[in-house]
């Protein structure tokens, strides 16, 4: 096998990770949101809904999640879900995961603001949404970034999971690779991969971050 | 049976064994009918009471080493074990590892549902066909039978073969690629809902693999393996087997 | 600051004034009754009757713990009194019932009825992420919905009456505690109130400062802005204020002409009070 | 296969991840506070080596630590290193990349302490080594627990990346009776298995942080 | 509190007495000629002298700013002079070389010296996961190894002195600010030191406090506590220093007697200073 080609096909692999990693951030992060809402609301049921929720996505492996999301439908419920539903499941599994971990992470955001903050905002009037997503939100954002960059990280080499149900992502195609030439070669290219991948994320969380630093406090 | 040659593990470099006086044997755990955990939770299987066999019989210990397949290479170079031996396919291998002669022979199959339709593999045109990451019959299909396998509407891979039979269950893959006693072996629950193509994909052997060069060793176990064919001992083993998809007519050795 | 602080009639009070024509000049533009409150058991105001009428500057004195900022907060609408009545310019927000239990309006009377005052927080609640220009502006826009342009003239002269020209652009944590604080001010300034709310204006700021936030304040009152003002201050208290407020254990222990309850205290407490005061400083 | 046998594989797993979990803890933590000093240091040359570790550590995949670790004495350096290696280069690279997400945390927790506090302690006379033992570490220990426990959290599900190097743990155990059983039983046991496991971790570093709530700020 | 001072000769302020007759009544407690100190180029103290006297307490105030944390700083050895020396009873810590340069001795004598002095820190940096009790005798057990039984008695003393009586098991968060005031001048006072520096001991408490505080330390100089404080409050630096020192943009613009400086500035600097101030509040 050429450089050439172990190189496109872990391109390829690369490409799926990489759609792994983005579907997933944009649906668990605003997910996550919703997830602490519930966690934060004053409606008890709910949130002992939600904590259970999120105990049971950060207490039990991603691997088995995918297994229920993926294998549940039909195993739990007969449904035949067509094979296009691989990868849909991988992203639906990820979301859920994810946005548990999220979820945690804003409302530990949100509990850190002052209080005053609201005080201030509800005596100048704002509604109770405006005060969130004009005065909150911005503040829990700059305030959990860092936080959110460890999971974003971790969700980068969390993508390989997702051969557990079959999607050849980046790393399966490394071992693959690395089976068939008898060779490491395709594991430390892996490797290079995701570690150029991680420093490309932390690089652009590390931006975001400079950019929310014009205040402090 | 004749256990004359165990004097020859005091002389233990002329084993080719890593560790004197034991013989570690590397193997897939999620591999039955050859390598697998047993009912009573220890491990056991076709291969592995062979193993045991040859052990007994050269006075060596056995020392079973569940690996991660990703790592076999590197488990058999490093000397972490032995050898690879767990219906380990010698086709299009032939030249990475020292082998034993076949003594085994096999089938790489297709499994499909009773009711899809599918009887030949010309019916798999156009439909999703599955099998085990770095697995025999992945290597035929990017090989040998490439040609067949650009029909398919889809080549997938799955880590454990297991999986792959939950997937035809649901109906989100057509067909499974797999080596035909492992096939007996997963649809033995429920025969009826499965079928094997007649149509093979190939016909193959199973050998015992050694690190290249580790003639000493693998001429050691070759012998034993004869000697075992032709006192019986195999034979009685394809017999307990047999409900499992093994049968002594596929065996090669000492006949 | 003293330099852009003209005397004149600036933009804030003269719309202070427009309430004051449109609800006449005898409603008092704060009024509380009987208001007690309760933390979790602990009842903290034990009745408390304040009165403020147009114009005049309230200082509120007492030791810590004395529920200076309770009152503040209930007035504010931050808490809600267990009992009593709460008006601003005739208009209850709260009012009493049969057994003296508080009843508010509805949210959105409440809501509508924030405009009608400011308060300037002890450590001013600034939003940190938001610049000079954005806090000022921000909440005549989008909580009052008023005209751009207006609001921006109204920020302008804010800016310059409170001695922050070119700070415009500049988030809270660039500036020093004494700029925050005026920052804060004209936050509340911005929206019209009728009446203005300060918890310790001084007590996070260092004695220079101090001075030219008392200067300010000053100016304000000159300006007839109708204040209320919780103070360490005494010398302060007695020279802004026209009327004080001595407050202790939850209640009012004294209340009258700014001079004489500083200068010449006739309950006991008051007395101790300032005497240690006098004494320490 | 009864119920009992599937319940005493998984129980011997159970073990093996238990021992994984305990060792890379007792190895990683104070080798994390080690690592986090390196990182403080004022001699530049050694703050970019351990740089360069931790983000090695965190920027490629566990698995790939393990292959290195356990096949790199024999592929880079010649040596054989014999069957009992296995567990301990699953604790070797187990603790080298734990110790680099451990000293991170150490390092955040350090640097967040107010500088007055060291003041306040060089201005009584305390030495440098009294100053971190007594003033600056136990404040620190408190700072990062709910990080640290987040890390361990995630120790206890990346215990079944052992296997990668040959380690039957628990996971693997769950998968092979899947695999000769035809049941999902046991993932559902393992997952249960986890859950638990997990939920005394969060309890225990609950009590741990409850412990030291006796002060806040 | 005042019942609890005893205008005695407590523990610490005998120690002080001891160390006062080792040394010879004649040599100033500490002495700072010369000082100079910049940060990254910015030179914020312009050559500072400053003796003190045994017994004596010295008051420095001035604007923010002006560098008076640092000096501060500098002679409690937290920051290094660039230029001048520093001497603690006869004993050079920093001389200045021909060129005026700062050279320090040996970091061993340096830390010996440490127990000469005491800081009390303008936001007391009490260590938070240490009890009161613990706070107090950690440092004179574990640096200064003194006998345990010594060390009980003192702080027995010390914590009757400040009115802390009771609190002994509390943490620092559990306590009031001018609690942690108090814990944090017992923690400084336990080591025997020489001199005392207090910087901006009321800045973070409220009136009242501020009393009970400026009375412990009245009292410490009636018991001859040689003590230097910087101070915002006039009143009390008039009345319990003996001498002042104004301080502004590095440099000591006016010293001396403490009434003269307060009431009767020379300097314009010092008029405006002290007018803005008296104007204020
Ligand atoms: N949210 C609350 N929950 C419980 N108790 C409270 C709350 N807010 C205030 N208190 C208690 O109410 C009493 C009055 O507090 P308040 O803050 O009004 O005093 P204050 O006069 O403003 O004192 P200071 O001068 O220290 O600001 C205090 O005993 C305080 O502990
Ligand atoms: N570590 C430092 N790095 C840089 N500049 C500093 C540092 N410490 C103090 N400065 C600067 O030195 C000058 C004097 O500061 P200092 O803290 O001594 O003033 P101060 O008189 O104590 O003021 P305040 O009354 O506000 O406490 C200020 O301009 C300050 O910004
Ligand atoms: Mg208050
Ligand atoms: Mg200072």
């Amino acid at each position: 096998m050429t450089t050439q080609t172990m190189l496109s096909m872990l391109g390829q692999g690369m490409l799926v990770s990489l759609q792994i990693f983005f579907w997933t951030l944009v649906g668990s992060l605003p997910l996550g949101m919703l997830v602490a809402f519930g966690r934060l609301s004053r409606f008890k049921p709910l949130t002992w809904l939600v904590r259970a929720y999120i105990s049971i996505m950060r207490g039990t492996p991603l691997m088995l999640q995918l297994f229920v999301v993926y294998f549940g439908p039909y195993y739990l419920l007969g449904l035949e879900t067509g094979s296009n539903y691989r990868f849909t499941a991988t992203l639906i599994a990820f979301i859920l995961n994810y946005a548990a971990y999220f979820a945690e992470i804003y409302r530990s955001g949100i509990e850190s603001i002052p209080h005053g903050q609201r005080e201030a905002a509800n005596v100048l009037g704002y509604s109770r949404s405006q005060t969130f997503i004009k005065i909150i939100l911005p503040q829990v954002i700059k305030r959990v970034t860092p936080a959110i960059t460890n999971e974003v990280i971790t969700l980068v080499k969390d993508t390989s999971l997702a051969f557990a149900i079959g999607v050849t992502e980046m790393f399966t195609q490394a071992k693959a690779i690395a089976a068939s030439q008898h060779s490491m070669e395709a594991f430390v290219l892996a490797a290079a991969f995701y570690y150029v991948f991680n420093a490309i994320v932390a690089f652009a969380m590390e931006r975001i971050e400079k950019r929310m630093a014009y205040y402090h406090e | 049976g004749s256990t004359s040659n165990s004097n020859s593990s005091s002389d233990s470099s002329s084993d080719g064994l890593t560790t004197p006086g034991t013989f570690a044997v590397g193997f897939d755990q999620d591999f039955p009918p050859y390598g697998y955990v047993g009912d009573d939770g220890s491990f056991t299987g076709f291969d592995l009471e062979l193993a045991v066999e040859v052990c007994n019989r050269r006075g060596w210990t056995i020392k079973y080493v569940p690996i991660d397949w990703d790592a076999k290479d590197m488990e058999l170079d490093s000397g972490a074990i032995d050898c690879i031996w767990n219906g380990f396919t010698i086709n299009g291998r032939e030249d990475d590892y020292t082998w034993t002669e076949p003594y085994m022979d096999n089938s790489q199959v297709v499994v499909v549902k009773s009711t899809s339709g599918i009887e030949s593999l010309a019916d798999l045109k156009g439909k999703i066909v599955m099998t085990q990451a770095d697995s025999a019959a992945l290597t035929l299909l990017q090989g040998d039978q490439a040609d067949l396998a650009a029909t398919f509407s889809s080549l997938e891979t799955i880590p454990e073969y297991d999986t792959a039979f939950m997937e035809l269950e649901q109906g989100s893959v057509d067909a499974v690629a797999i080596d035909l006693p492992v096939a007996n072996y997963e649809i033995s629950e429920s025969p009826d809902a499965y079928t094997i193509l007649s149509e093979h994909l190939s016909e193959e052997q199973y050998g015992v693999g050694f690190k290249l060069g580790n003639t000493t060793l693998r001429d050691e176990v070759q012998t034993t393996l004869v000697e075992m064919s032709e006192d019986g001992f195999v034979k009685s083993l394809c017999e307990k087997y047999a409900d499992q998809g093994i049968s002594y007519e596929q065996f090669l050795l000492g006949k | 600051m003293s330099e852009n602080a003209p005397a004149g009639t600036p933009q804030p009070t003269s719309a202070a004034s427009a309430g004051r024509a449109a609800t006449g000049t005898d409603v008092p533009v704060l009024q509380i009754a009987g208001a007690v409150k309760s933390f979790g058991g602990t009842e903290v105001l034990h009745g408390i009757d304040l009165t403020v009428n147009r114009g005049e500057v309230v200082g509120i004195i007492g030791p810590s713990g004395s529920g200076k900022s309770t009152i503040l907060r209930c007035a504010t609408l931050l808490e809600r009194l267990d009992r009593g009545s709460l008006c601003y310019d005739g208009d209850y927000l709260a009012t009493a019932g049969q057994d003296g239990t508080s009843s508010y309006r509805d949210a959105k009377t409440l809501r509508a009825a924030r405009s009608k005052f400011g308060l300037v927080f002890q450590n001013f609640n600034l939003f940190p992420h938001y610049t000079v220009w954005k806090n000022i502006t921000d909440a005549p826009l989008h909580v009052q919905g008023r005209d751009r342009d207006e609001v921006e003239r109204v920020a302008q002269d804010l800016i310059r009456k409170m001695g922050l020209d070119g700070r415009e652009r500049a988030v809270p944590c660039e500036l020093s505690g004494g700029q925050q604080q005026r920052v804060s001010i004209a936050r509340a300034l911005a929206l019209n109130p009728h009446i203005l709310f300060f918890d310790e204006p001084t007590s996070a700021l260092d004695p220079e400062l101090t001075g030219e936030i008392l200067k300010v304040i000053r100016d304000l009152a000159a300006e007839h802005m109708t204040m209320v003002i919780v103070t360490h201050e005494m010398a302060f208290a007695r020279d802004v204020a026209d009327r004080i407020a001595f407050m202790d254990g939850g209640v009012i222990v004294e209340e009258g002409d700014a001079r004489q309850v500083v200068d010449n205290p006739r309950r006991e407490r008051t007395k101790t009070f300032l005497g240690k005061f006098t004494d320490g400083a």
